[in-house]
Order: structure tokens, then C-alpha cells, then sequence
């Protein structure tokens, strides 16, 4: 039925046509088209277009200047890194890069380049176009840019001049070989090259475009004609220009990408922020994928034939403890509230397709995973009984929960807040929910005030590393976890995090896992839950991403 | 000012000259003979009459605790699936394993709630502003109209937007709030308008003429016949009150405390959410909200009708 | 033969889901050229009867019996288009408020052209040409000017005489006059009258009369109708009535006009309670209970409209005595 | 006339003045706002410190209003924090689709409204009447998004009538001349353009037009019988006019006056019905921008603008609606 409406919908645009050419005679317009007459031609042919719905506008097309998943969708198709993941998985493998290895210390990091890369605009990928890269960003000038570098100044620790700073240089041995020399170890790579943010762009298009020059206009920032218009990668796909009034960003086929090339010839990111509109559109035929289906639609679509793709989780939500209350610096209280969680009732009633109750703050695939830590499962009266024990009877908590936002580890914080904050109470602690908009003060309460005895929040992991799980939550002291006295914690995580040979740095963050959970308990892990991707039956060759980095080279739409 | 609030404004008088000819009592008596007359109005009546049974008797009516989650219902309970209706729960299941009948007849309750709050409000500093323009006169009147013409042109629901926008958090008084502060200028334009009219009247100049004093005058023979037409306006904002707030919720700008049983929150979250699990979720809301609505409509037009002296023969 | 013939006029009303009778069985006749006077006080039907000889009562909601034969045809039994045709052309009518009466978001001229390429088939230039000329020929001033004007922008003595010239256009045979001057200032109603006067026997129009005002009466009309209660209750030539009314009612009437001739610190004469509190003429007479001359004859009986002086007729059972007229 | 225009320019700047003031000072006051928004989750406490000093959040309150004030009276209003493009670029891209449907939403409410208000009026108390004045009521009583939604349902995904969302069909690669796309098509006789554009706005525009239509009917029923009543209606009937000479030139005329003032009314109305629709058909117009820059971004620097936007339309609405009025009514003129 569903299949047969785009038909239907065709014939009536040629009646509309009629009836809309027949207004028009009498001379309704002189003004000339100056498009190409081959636009609708295109829509018709079978697989020279590939839509795709995503889900909110990208920011701009310079990748280091982004950090958000949206902006990075288009610019991952646009641009290659240095080191990527092999496609449905978090492990790395070479990018622009062959091969890449690393001193005994850890500090120098040795890139064998691809032989015969192009950019876009014909100027060649080489050492010295990699480091130009690196350059480019340890030398960004002005607060208005580097206050943009999200990812560059939580990986690199700071800018030229900056004590923090971990990027010391990058030389290019021969026109294959970058040398990336970093002051000090950091667990972080290899990994962190993969992330979309350090993407090589090419160095003539920047200079010409003038790309560094991002200016503070009131209270925000305008890009450089490089990040708006001219964004020049490597990538399977070149950029086409955004319409924003239709919300439409066209790529195009690269026919010199160095890899396998796209199958399609045009892709068109179009933006639908409503995920039930996406869904409809996709129904409609008019959008051959979707991104972040409504978790209550998957089945639907899947049984009306359509692909749901589910990603490997690769994200946790948790709930957030905040040891300012003096009540909550007993582990004890900590532990019953963990207990008190109907962590299984929530995942089956609410979690999106596929998701698990999460014991540990980072998904199973990532190194360091312990699968012998403490489980708390759900249990009422040892919860009563521990919050007795610990004389916490009749506590009344503020729980921070956010508005105004639908995060892939969190489609609905509203409803996740209310099965919780009921579980809670079910113990006998008194709950008094308080909701923050997103951007409106939920993030400022929480992170930076620390005002909320609890709060759900999570994260979405970018590499395959405990560091960027656990290290950022529980790294260092922070107003979120209000956790100034555990040091012992921060030690660990900092010892572990440090730690260059592998199995040693595998044993060491797999008991910083155990102790969190049995030890610490700094915040209570709640789930991992997996987003999807919707498709019609027709396409193929749509790998997945844990990271929710697909690349679309390999799609092709079959008749 | 302009021809367009010249024209609103005008309006307004215009109602209130209507119900103001004639004296209060026997107004008041003639109307409600006419109101029981009135089709319309009885309609209206009857909807609104049980909607407040059903909302007073609420923990009577309902079988359930409107926020308890039943194990019987989260047992099937996941994201793509919402259980129907069951033994004990003939409405089934809402979207986190509650019991969808009791939070409907609850719903009654905070729906009125919102719809009460909302219009009462703006129907207190209405009155006030109104009541010192009209007995007041003078520069402060002046005032207090040029304001009201500026606030006339906003809509409630771009006023209630614009205040979710300004406040740290959208919750359930933000829409109670924005729809009392649009009414606000409605209520005091039309009680001042037909105050102004009783004070030419023969009873308030006898009044004066007899030395009885400016406050009881207001107090006692003004107002109480100016506050015909501010009851039909009153009836007519509540509709509007709980169709925004139904609004405020679809753009995910209301309130956000879901454990509320509102109709507007349950239709503008859920049930756009759930519709294609569930389409109860959004259907019966929707239609209490029809209903309901249309329910004060039709009061408030009866009692126009039968207020208006036009009417009267 | 008469003009116009109305026989046994009746309009009955549906009034709060009851049926009132508006006019109850009015008969009189008015001849080629001739002003007939219809008086009684607000409510009595006088207006209801011209506008059902008009055809201009709403249809639904009334029930309209008798006859009214305009040159032989019923003009009751007219489909409306025939109605229409005959409406303006024939039979020109002028009413009591001149503003409302006129369209404010019209130009004056168009508002008189209108009827005459309507019932002329005149073309729009050649009918403003002769609006022109017949706004000139009520005594409006500047009347080029005023073709493009609005009704607002004139005086209410103009306005009524504009009316007049919208009424008079196709030269109709009967004119309906409905109480023309009681919305205009004294010195303007003389005028109005004058101008009315003029042009009636001037183009030997017809003309029905319709005032609560016996002084218009008086200078205008060749024989008069009282009604009262939707009944003739007497009717006489002008002088007759004047000069000896036979009815208490009219009696009554003409002695509530104040006169300069009466002594100053006379009172006025007047009518008891007023119209509204009647009681059905099935009962006898609905006069009776305002009724100075009331006999126990009046109350129970139907009183019948006979025949009386000079061919007039008088529905009374105790008239006032006839005088000699003075 | 001048006088008249130049005090509501006067009035209009102060009106400006007074609440980008307010609004300025405002939103200073909120917690969270750019800084979060412009930040996203990964922000390190150093990025924010250089962030607020980037903005100049850093310096004296007064030191920045002057900045900004400085900056809007020069055209500037900034970035959108969103986006990063000129807020006006934002606004300006977003006003033709709010035209666009708001025009065929009006156009709809008074092609219909009218002829059913007097159709309704004609046949007072009847069938039709009846059911006339219920639909009306059901209409103003219908929560419209939920009706868009159902619409929506039934007409795009049930049965494949219309598309689901958005202004035109993606890849259409239309030209865009003055941002309403079905003129663009018409101009550029790109005519599958236009009429793909026109039939992506039939739901929207029924959608935003319920209310509209309900209170057009309503008024112009109510206006008709007001006519149908006049003094200068017996007149016309007394002349012997033809029944559509009757009609047109003397029922309607009048009958519309108050039916104009209805639709400047709406204006106002319509922007808020607006927020719903677009969101409802993905519809990129003002209405989509606002819930945009509010609801998960706070995007200040465009929620300025937009208020600022909302006076100024409102006032030139206000000035549009008295000239046609004095085109419309004879009796304004004179004043």
C-alpha cells in the first residue's frame, strides 16, 4: 500500500503542474531559470541520488571548528582522517594513513601516508599537508576560534604557548611519512586521530578560503568561507553546496577518491529535526534512509519491511551522585540508591531496542571493560536497609533532569526521570524533580554549579578508550560528582590512563572498573543504549557505526 | 491608536454597552431565565457540569492511583508496545505502565485546574486594572488603555513562547501565567468600557446625587453591573488556556512534570509520541479537550446571547 | 377605478412562538394622483402595511392575507421577480431615518443611477447624467459634486431629499411615504414637506402617507386612514377629520397636537396609557380601555367598520357627538 | 497622512528601543544561554573560560549593551548561535516561508469563509446554519496541531495524497528568486517546481487555516445578518434591484467591513497558529525558527531579532489594515 502512494503522489503533481502551467499562461513571469535542465531527470533515474534524512542543520564544514554529530555526518564524507575505524566497529584501521606506529614512550607517532591522495582541488595529500594540519590547529589565534576547538583543546590539553599544550611538533620525514612529536603520553591516541574533529583538510583551500579567520559577532561566531562554502578534504564525496531554505546539503561523487569509490552520484542530507516527520518521509518514499528513529517506531518500520539498522552501543546513561550533600558521601547511601533502581524494568519498559542495563560506565567492546564487577541488582529491601544503616531515612534529594532535548542515550529524560525518581521513592527517599532545559541552565546547574543532589546525564563515546569513558567522568574533581575527596579515584584513573604497555593498561583500568563500582560508586551506570538507522529495502551497503560515523561510499540504492 | 485596536476596542464597548443597559438584579434574573432557555448554553452547560463532577469526584471515579505504575501493566510494557485494555484497567496502559483511565478522569481535574488558574488570574488584575481605569479617569486611565491596546495584539500563545523563552523553565504556570497576562487587557477594557457607561447612568448619578461615597459606588453599583460581560469573557478564556498548554507541551515548551495528569500534556506528549502504538493515547485527550472547549464556547456564546438586551422582548 | 385597492389586509407575525397580528384586515383605496394619509400611533401597523404592500416583509415568520390590487393585479400573488419589476418603477417608497437608509460605502450618484439602469436600462454614464438632474430637482445643491459622495457627507435634509429623488426616479405612479420627516429638524421637515408636496401633484403621483404627525397630515393629504391595533378605526376626508372626528381615538390625537390657537396654560390632551396595553379587537373594541367615552357596548361585541359621513367609515360604537364645522 | 505615519515611526522606534533594552538585560540575567549552547557536551572548564571571554560575557553589563546597541542599530544582529550565520540571513531566509503559507492560509479562510458565513447567514436557523456554526465551533475548539498531526496521518502515510513534510520535494533544485516558492516557479517558469511547491502547501495552509476559517465564518455570518437588517437593504429592495445586484453591491460591501479588521486580527493569530503548523510539516518559516531558537538552543541573538521583528510587523500590519480600511469605508476617509 505504502509502496504504490509515490506513484499516486506523482500523478497528482503532473495534474497540479497542469493546473498551475494553465495560471501562468498569459505571461505570468519573464524572469529566465538558470538552473540545469537535468535536475528532475536525476530524481527519476534509479540510483543516482541517495536521501538521507538527518536530524538537525551541521554548524559549518570545517571539522575542527565542530562537535557535534550532526555537523560531522556531512563533513565525514567530505574529509578522511589520518586513522579510521573499520566500518561497523570502533577498531582502528588505516585511514589516510596505512600505517601508524608509536615509540616506546608514546610520544612520537609515526603516519605512512597513502601514496597518490588528492584533495578535492587537485593539490596533493602529503606529510606536508598533515602537518600543516596539526600546525594549523596548536597555532589557532584568537579566543573566538580557539574556543570553537572543542575537541582539539579537551585531546591536545591547549594551544601554542599553553603549559597544558601536548602537541610539540610535526615534521614530515618524506613527502610519505609525518612525524608527530607530542610533549607527553596520552592514552588517548591512537584513537583521537580517528575523531572526525582532526580530519585533514587541505591546506591550499584553507589559505585561500581563509579559514582560521573565525570572527565574534554578538554573541556568536561567523566562519570563513572555507568552513561555509569551499570545505576541501579527501573524502568519497565532494560538497555541493547546503540550501538552507529547504534544509538540503548536497554531496557529490569524488570519481578520484583513493578508496572505494561512491556508488551513488549525488547524496542529499536532508534536515527532518522531527523524528516522527523523518519517519513519515521515509514512508512516503521521499528519503531513502532515516537517522535516530522514534525508539517506539523501529518495530513498525522493521515490519513493514523496512531496514533498521541498530549501531553497537557505544554510549552510557547514568545517574549522577553528587557527594556536596553530605548524606551522599556515605557509600552506603549511594549503594541503596543504587540498589533501589529497577535498572532491568526500566530497559524492558523503556530502553530502545537492543539496549542493556549497563554495570559499568563503559560499553563491553571498549578495553578495560571488567566483567567480574559488582552488579547491583534490583533489591527494595537491601536499599531500605542500607539507607537505614547509614541513617539516611527520610532523605529528601533535588533531582536535576533535562528539557528540551533527546539525546541518543537519552530519547526521552523526562519519562527516564520519572520511572527513576519513582523507583526512588519506592525506598523511601523523597524526590523533588527539578527540570532545566537543556541549554537553558540544565548543563550550567549541573556541571558547572553542581546544585543537584542527582541527575541523569551520559555521553556518547567518540574512540575506542576507557580514558574517554571514565577519565572524563571521574578523572579529576568535578562540580557534577561534587567528589573533591576521592582522590584515591582520580589517582588511579590518572595512573591507568598513563599507563603505555597494553596489558598493564588494560589490568589497570579494568580494577579502576571493579573499584568504581564496589569502592567508589561515584554515579550509578544505567544503561547503553544502541540508535538506529532506518532504510528502505532498496539500500544497501549501510554499515552501522557504533560512533554513529557512517561513511556512505559503499551505498548503493538497487532497483 | 490605530484603526485595528480602534476597532477591537470597540468592539469590547460595544458588548459591554449591551449588557450594561439595564439594571443589575433584574438583569441578572432575566438572563438566567433566558440562559435556562438557551440551547446553546445548555448544551455548554451540561459538558462543563460533568467535566467538574468528574474533576470534584476525581479519587472517586477513578479506580486507580493516576501515578502509581502497575506491575501488571509494565510486565508487557516496552517502548513499541503499550498494553490495552485489561481486567481492572479498562483503558489499558499509558507509556510508563500506569493506568490510563484514572490519569484521564484525573486529568479532569488538573485540566480545570490550569483553565481556572488561568482565567481567574487575568480576570483579578483585569478587574483591578479595569475597575481604577474606568472609576478613576483621568491620566491613569490613559495609561492603563494605551497599554492595553499594545497587549491586545498579542496572541497567547506567542506570549507564552516568548515567556518559556525569558524564564529559566517552561512549567505548569508559565502557560497559566502567559494566558492570564492576554486576558488581562480583555477583562480591564471591557469592565472599564462598561463602567464608563454606568457612570453616565441614572442610578450612579442618583447615588452621587444622594452623597453616598466614591468607593461604594464602585463597589456597590458599578461594578457588580459591569461584571456580566467579564463572566462570558471569563467563560471563553478558559478554552483557550487549555488548548494552549496542549500546544506548549506538542512544542515540548510546557510543563514538564509528566507525572502530571493534564489532557494538554498527556496529547501534546505521549500521544503525538505513542500515536502509532497507542492512538488512544492522543484520541481520548484530544476529544476531552474538543469537548471540554467546546463545552465553554457554547456557554459563553448562550450566555452572550442571553445577555444581550438586543435579545430581549 | 382606484390605483391602489387594498382589501382585508392582514399580517400576522410569529412573535416568542405565538402568532400577532400586526394589521388586522385593513381595506382602503388610494386613486390615480391622490394623497392618502395613514395615522395612528407607533405599533398600530401602519408601517407593516405599506411594507406588505411593498412585498418587502420578510417571508418567513409572516402570514400576509387579503388583497392588494395595483392597477387590477394582486400584487400579493406576484412571483418576487415580478414584484421586483414593478418595486421602484412603479411604485417608489421613502423611509424614516435618511442615513440608514442610505448605503454608506456607495457614492450618492451610483445609489441613484442604480434603480434607473435597472428599470431604464439606462448605461451607467447616461444614468449619472440623470441623477444629476434629478438631484437638482430636489433642491440638492452642487449636484456634480455630490454624485461621487457618501452619504455621511450630507446634511440630513439632503440625505431625505437624495431619498426622495431615488424614489421618484422612474417616475412611479405611488409613492410610499413611511413617517419621512420625523427624523429631521423642524425647519427641515417643513421643507421636505413643501418639496414632497410639490413634486406629487406636480407629476400627478400617488401618494400614501404614513406618519404618526396629524400636522403633516393636515397640509398633504386628500383623506385619511386612523388605525389603530393593526384596524382602520376611522377614516374621512381631510377636512371631515379635522374638522369633526367622529372617533374618540382620533379625537383624542388631535387634541394632544398642541395648537397656538388654544389659550396658554391649557394642558394638553392625553391618551391614556399607551398602545402596547390594548386588548384584542375580538373582544370588543381595543380601544376601549384607554377610551374616555367607554360604554359597556364597546367591550364584548366585534365592533364593525361602517360606513359614515361623506364616505368615510368610523368603527365606534359611542362616536363623538358630530360638530358643525367651524 | 504623513503626520499619522511619521508618529507611528516615532512610536515604532521607541517601542524598539524599549524592548531590545529589556530583552538585552533580560536574557544577561539567564543562566546557561550561549555559552552552553555554543559549547555541546565535551566543553573542558578552560574552553569555557575562553569562550566567555570571547563574547565578552567578561566585561561590564553596560560595556556590552553598548556593544550590542551599537551593533543593532547598524543591522547587526549578531550570529545565530545555532547555525553561525547572520541572524538575518536566518530571519530573512525563514520570512517568505511564513509568507507563503500564511498568505495561502488566509487565502483559504477568506475563500471559504465568506461564501460560508453568508451562505450561513442566507439561510438563518436551517440545516445549514446549524451545521455551519458546529463546524465553526469544533474548529476553534480542535487543539490544531493535533488536527495538522491527524491530517497529517491520514492524507500522507494512510493514504499517499500529499507529502508528508517540508516546502518542496527534495532535489527539486528550484531557483530561488523571492523565497516563495510556487511565485519562484511561476517567474522562473520552472512550472513542476511551482506546482510540487503548491502541493506541498495544501495541508499546512488547511491546517493554519482552521481558525482563521472558523472565525471568518462566524464573523461574516454575524456581519451579514447585521446587513441583511439595515435600512439601506429595505431601500435597495424598495428600488427593485435585481437579487445579485442586491447582494454584491449592498450586502457584501458592507458586510465585509468588519471581516477586513478580522483578518488584520489574525495576523497575530496566524504567527502563533504558524509555530504549530510549520513544526507539525517541517515547514522552515519564522514559526519553525522560534520553537528552533528556544526549545534545546536558546539561540538568543535570533530570539532578539524575532521579537523585535514581531513589533515591527505588528505595526506595519496595524498601518496597512487602517489604510485599507480607508479604501474599503468611506466614512474613515474624511479623518
Amino acid at each position: 500500500m505504502r509502496a504504490s502512494g509515490m506513484q499516486a503522489f506523482r500523478l497528482r503533481t503532473v495534474i497540479a503542474a497542469g493546473v498551475v502551467a494553465a495560471l501562468a499562461i498569459g505571461g505570468a513571469g519573464c524572469a529566465k531559470s538558470d538552473r540545469d535542465s537535468g535536475g528532475d531527470e536525476d530524481k527519476a533515474a534509479t540510483g543516482g541520488t541517495f536521501i538521507f534524512a538527518g536530524a538537525g542543520d551541521p554548524k559549518n564544514f570545517d571539522p575542527i571548528f565542530n562537535d557535534d554529530g550532526e555537523s560531522f555526518r556531512p563533513i565525514r564524507q567530505i574529509y578522511d582522517t589520518l586513522v579510521t575505524h573499520k566500518p561497523g566497529t570502533a577498531e582502528l584501521t588505516g585511514g589516510l594513513a596505512e600505517s601508524w606506529s608509536n615509540d616506546p614512550t608514546g610520544k612520537v607517532w609515526t603516519f605512512k601516508l597513502r601514496q597518490g591522495v588528492k584533495f578535492h582541488d587537485g593539490s596533493a595529500l602529503d606529510a606536508a599537508a598533515v602537518c600543516a594540519n596539526f600546525d594549523r590547529w596548536f597555532n589557532m589565534k584568537g579566543e573566538a576560534a580557539q574556543s570553537q576547538m572543542i575537541y582539539y583543546a579537551d585531546v591536545f590539553g591547549g594551544f601554542a604557548g599553553s603549559p597544558d599544550a601536548v602537541y610539540d611538533n610535526c615534521k614530515a620525514q618524506d613527502a610519505g611519512t609525518a612525524v608527530v612529536t607530542m610533549k607527553k603520553y596520552k592514552g588517548a591516541f591512537p584513537g583521537a586521530f580517528a575523531l572526525t574533529a582532526f580530519s585533514i583538510a587541505s591546506p591550499t583551500a584553507m589559505k585561500q578560503y581563509d579559514a582560521d579567520k573565525v570572527t565574534q559577532n554578538g554573541d556568536s561566531f561567523a566562519y570563513s568561507a572555507f568552513a561555509n562554502e569551499h570545505p576541501t578534504g579527501t573524502g568519497a564525496f565532494t560538497y555541493g553546496g547546503w540550501n538552507k531554505a529547504t534544509g538540503e546539503i548536497t554531496l557529490n561523487k569524488n570519481p578520484d577518491y583513493w578508496g572505494e569509490k561512491a556508488k551513488v552520484d549525488k547524496m542529499i542530507i536532508k534536515v527532518i529535526k522531527d523524528e516522527n516527520t523523518r519517519k513519515q518521509e521515509l514512508r512516503a518514499g521521499t528519503v531513502q534512509a532515516i537517522d535516530f528513529p522514534a525508539p517506539a517506531d523501529r518495530k513498525a518500520l522493521a515490519d513493514e519491511g523496512y531496514k533498521v539498522l541498530n549501531r553497537p552501543a557505544f554510549n552510557i546513561l547514568y545517574l549522577g551522585i553528587n557527594q556536596k550533600n553530605p548524606k551522599l558521601r556515605d557509600l552506603r547511601v549511594r549503594q541503596a540508591i543504587a540498589y533501589a533502581l529497577n535498572r532491568a524494568q526500566l530497559v524492558q519498559t523503556k530502553g530502545p531496542g537492543g539496549s542493556t542495563v549497563a554495570d559499568e560506565f563503559l560499553p563491553s567492546t571498549v578495553m578495560g571493560y571488567a566483567p567480574d564487577v559488582q552488579k547491583y541488582d534490583y533489591n527494595l529491601d537491601k536499599a531500605k536497609q542500607l539507607l537505614s544503616e547509614a541513617g539516611a531515612t527520610g532523605l529528601t534529594l533535588n533531582f536535576y533532569y533535562p528539557t528540551e532535548v533527546s539525546r541518543p542515550y537519552m530519547p526521552n529524560p523526562q519519562e527516564i526521570f520519572t520511572v527513576l525518581a519513582n523507583d526512588l521513592q519506592a525506598a523511601g527517599i523523597k524526590i523533588n524533580g527539578v527540570p532545566r532545559p537543556w541549554n537553558g541552565g540544565f548543563k550550567d546547574d549541573v556541571q558547572q554549579f553542581g546544585k543537584q543532589d542527582l541527575h541523569i546525564l551520559g555521553w556518547t563515546g567518540d574512540y575506542n578508550d576507557p580514558g574517554n569513558f571514565v577519565g572524563t567522568f571521574f578523572g579529576r574533581e568535578k562540580e557534577e560528582f561534587g567528589d573533591g575527596a576521592m582522590t584515591d579515584m582520580f589517582t588511579a584513573i590518572g595512573k591507568a590512563d598513563a599507563t603505555v604497555e597494553p596489558n598493564a593498561k588494560k589490568a589497570a583500568w579494568e580494577q579502576v572498573n571493579r573499584d568504581i563500582a564496589s569502592k567508589w560508586l561515584p554515579a550509578v551506570p544505567i544503561w547503553h543504549g544502541p540508535p538506529a538507522l532506518v532504510t528502505t529495502k532498496n539500500v544497501e551497503g549501510l554499515v552501522p557505526s557504533p560512533l554513529t560515523a557512517e561513511q556512505f561510499n559503499t551505498v548503493s540504492i538497487t532497483k | 491608536m490605530s484603526q485595528l485596536a480602534e476597532h477591537k476596542r470597540r468592539r469590547i464597548d460595544e458588548l459591554t454597552a449591551r449588557t450594561a443597559e439595564g439594571g443589575g438584579v433584574s438583569l441578572f434574573r432575566d438572563a438566567g431565565r433566558r440562559l435556562l432557555r438557551n440551547p446553546t448554553a445548555i448544551v455548554g452547560a451540561t459538558i462543563i457540569l460533568l467535566f467538574l463532577v468528574i474533576a470534584i469526584f476525581a479519587p472517586l471515579v477513578a479506580p486507580h492511583d493516576p501515578v502509581q505504575r502497575f506491575p501488571e501493566l509494565t510486565k508487557d510494557l516496552t517502548v513499541d508496545n503499550i498494553p490495552g485494555p485489561t481486567a481492572g484497567h479498562p483503558f489499558g496502559s499509558d507509556p510508563l505502565g500506569r493506568d490510563f483511565m484514572s490519569r484521564m478522569i484525573y486529568g479532569a481535574r488538573q485540566t480545570m485546574f490550569v483553565g481556572v488558574l488561568a482565567t481567574l488570574i487575568g480576570l483579578l488584575f483585569g478587574v483591578l486594572f479595569g475597575a481604577v481605569a474606568g472609576a478613576a479617569g483621568g491620566w491613569i486611565d490613559v495609561v492603563i488603555m494605551r497599554f492595553t491596546d499594545v497587549m491586545l495584539a498579542l496572541p497567547s500563545l506567542l506570549l507564552a513562547i516568548t515567556l518559556v523563552a525569558l524564564a529559566r523553565q517552561s512549567t505548569q504556570w508559565t502557560v497559566i501565567v502567559a494566558v492570564a497576562i492576554v486576558n488581562v487587557p480583555i477583562f480591564a477594557r471591557l469592565l472599564r468600557g462598561s463602567m464608563l457607561a454606568q457612570r453616565e447612568s441614572d442610578h450612579v448619578l442618583a447615588a452621587r446625587a444622594l452623597g453616598v461615597k466614591r468607593r461604594d459606588i464602585v463597589t456597590r453599583h458599578m461594578l457588580p453591573n459591569s461584571l456580566t460581560a467579564v463572566i462570558v469573557q471569563a467563560t471563553l478564556t478558559f478554552a483557550v488556556a487549555i488548548l494552549d498548554a496542549a500546544a506548549l507541551s506538542f512544542l515540548g515548551l510546557g510543563d514538564p512534570d509528566i507525572n502530571r495528569a493534564e489532557w494538554g500534556l498527556m496529547l501534546g506528549v505521549d500521544g503525538v509520541r505513542y500515536f502509532e502504538v497507542r492512538p488512544e493515547l492522543a484520541y481520548f485527550p484530544a476529544l476531552a479537550i474538543i469537548l471540554v472547549a467546546l463545552g465553554f464556547t457554547l456557554l459563553g456564546e448562550g450566555m452572550r446571547e442571553a445577555l444581550d438586551p438586543k435579545n430581549r422582548r | 377605478m382606484p390605483l391602489l385597492d387594498v382589501r382585508d389586509l392582514s399580517v400576522v407575525f410569529q412573535r416568542d412562538n405565538k402568532p400577532f397580528t400586526a394589521v388586522d384586515g385593513v381595506s382602503f383605496t388610494v386613486e390615480p394622483g391622490q394623497a392618502v394619509g395613514l395615522v395612528g400611533e407607533s405599533g398600530c401597523g401602519k408601517s407593516v402595511t405599506s411594507l406588505a404592500i411593498m412585498g418587502l416583509l420578510p417571508r418567513r415568520g409572516n402570514k400576509v392575507t387579503g388583497e392588494v390590487l395595483f392597477d387590477d393585479t394582486d400584487l400579493l400573488k406576484l412571483r418576487p421577480q415580478e414584484l421586483r419589476d414593478r418595486r421602484g418603477r412603479d411604485i417608489g417608497m421613502i423611509f424614516q431615518d435618511p442615513l440608514s437608509s442610505l448605503n454608506p460605502v456607495i457614492p450618492l450618484g451610483l445609489q441613484v443611477a442604480e434603480v434607473l439602469e435597472r428599470h431604464q436600462g439606462k448605461k451607467r454614464q447616461e444614468a449619472l447624467r440623470e441623477a444629476r438632474k434629478l438631484l437638482d430637482a430636489v433642491g440638492i445643491p452642487d449636484p456634480t459634486r455630490r454624485l461621487k459622495e457618501f452619504p455621511h457627507q450630507l446634511s440630513g435634509g439632503m440625505r431625505q431629499r437624495a431619498l426622495i429623488a431615488i424614489a421618484l426616479a422612474c417616475k412611479p405612479r405611488l409613492l410610499i411615504a413611511d413617517e419621512p420627516t420625523t427624523a429631521l429638524d423642524v425647519t427641515i421637515q417643513a421643507q421636505i414637506l413643501t418639496l414632497l408636496k410639490e413634486l406629487v401633484e406636480g407629476s400627478g403621483t400617488a401618494l400614501i402617507m404614513i406618519t404618526h404627525d396629524l400636522g403633516v397630515v393636515a397640509g398633504l393629504c386628500d383623506t385619511v386612514n386612523v388605525l389603530y391595533a393593526g384596524k382602520v378605526v376611522e377614516r374621512a376626508a381631510r377636512h371631515d377629520l379635522f374638522g369633526a372626528p367622529r372617533h374618540p381615538y382620533t379625537h383624542g390625537l388631535l387634541q394632544s397636537v398642541p395648537r397656538l390657537d388654544v389659550e396658554r396654560g391649557g394642558r394638553l390632551h392625553q391618551i391614556r396609557g399607551s398602545v402596547n396595553d390594548n386588548i384584542p379587537w375580538s373582544e370588543g373594541c381595543a380601544f376601549a380601555p384607554r377610551c374616555d367615552r367607554v360604554i359597556d357596548a364597546c367591550i364584548g361585541e366585534t365592533v364593525p367598520l361602517e360606513p359614515a359621513f361623506r364616505g368615510g367609515a368610523l368603527r365606534c360604537t359611542n362616536p363623538v357627538p358630530q360638530e358643525v364645522p367651524a | 497622512m504623513l503626520r499619522v505615519v511619521s508618529r507611528r515611526l516615532i512610536q515604532l522606534f521607541i517601542t524598539l528601543l524599549a524592548l531590545m533594552t529589556l530583552i538585552f538585560f533580560w536574557l544577561r540575567s539567564l543562566p546557561g544561554g550561549p555559552v552552553d549552547a555554543l559549547l555541546g557536551e565535551r566543553a573542558t572548564p578552560e574552553t569555557r573560560a575562553r569562550l566567555i571571554k570571547a563574547l565578552g560575557y567578561d566585561e561590564p553589563i553596560w560595556v556590552q549593551y553598548g556593544h550590542f546597541l551599537k551593533n543593532v542599530v547598524t543591522g547587526n544582529f549578531g550570529n545565530s548561535i545555532r547555525t553561525g550565520e547572520p541572524v538575518m540571513d536566518v530571519i530573512s531566509r525563514s520570512f517568505p516561508a511564513t509568507v507563503e503559507l500564511a498568505v495561502a492560509a488566509i487565502i483559504i479562510a477568506i475563500g471559504l469563509g465568506v461564501p460560508l458565513g453568508y451562505l450561513a447567514a442566507r439561510h438563518r436557523g436551517r440545516a445549514l446554519d446549524n451545521a455551519t456554526i458546529i463546524l465553526t465551533l469544533v474548529g476553534i475548539s480542535i487543539p490544531i496541531f493535533f488536527l495538522g498531526y491527524l491530517l497529517k496521518d491520514w492524507l500522507t502515510q494512510s493514504v499517499h495524497l500529499f507529502p508528508p513534510s517540508g516546502r518542496i520535494s527534495t532535489g527539486m533544485d528550484n531557483t530561488d528568486v523571492t523565497g516563495l516558492f510556487v511565485l519562484d516557479g511561476l517567474l522562473t517558469r520552472e512550472f513542476d517546481a511551482s506546482a510540487d511547491a503548491l502541493w506541498h502547501l495544501v495541508l499546512p495552509a488547511l491546517t493554519l487555516a482552521t481558525i482563521p476559517l472558523a472565525i471568518i465564518i462566524r464573523i461574516t455570518r454575524a456581519s451579514v445578518l447585521d446587513v441583511l437588517d439595515a435600512d439601506y437593504i429595505r431601500t435597495a429592495e424598495a428600488k427593485g434591484l435585481r437579487n445579485p445586484t442586491v447582494r454584491k453591491r449592498h450586502v457584501l460591501r458592507n458586510a465585509m467591513l468588519p471581516v477586513v479588521t478580522i483578518i488584520g486580527l489574525q495576523t497575530g493569530a496566524l504567527l502563533a497558529g504558524a509555530v504549530l503548523t510549520e513544526k507539525v510539516y517541517n515547514w522552515g518559516g519564522l514559526g519553525t525558527l522560534i520553537t528552533d531558537s528556544i526549545s534545546g538552543s536558546r539561540d538568543y541573538p535570533v530570539l532578539q531579532a524575532l521579537i523585535l521583528l514581531a513589533a515591527v510587523v505588528f505595526i506595519v500590519v496595524n498601518l496597512l489594515v487602517d489604510l485599507s480600511y480607508a479604501i474599503i469605508d468611506p466614512r474613515v476617509r474624511v479623518r
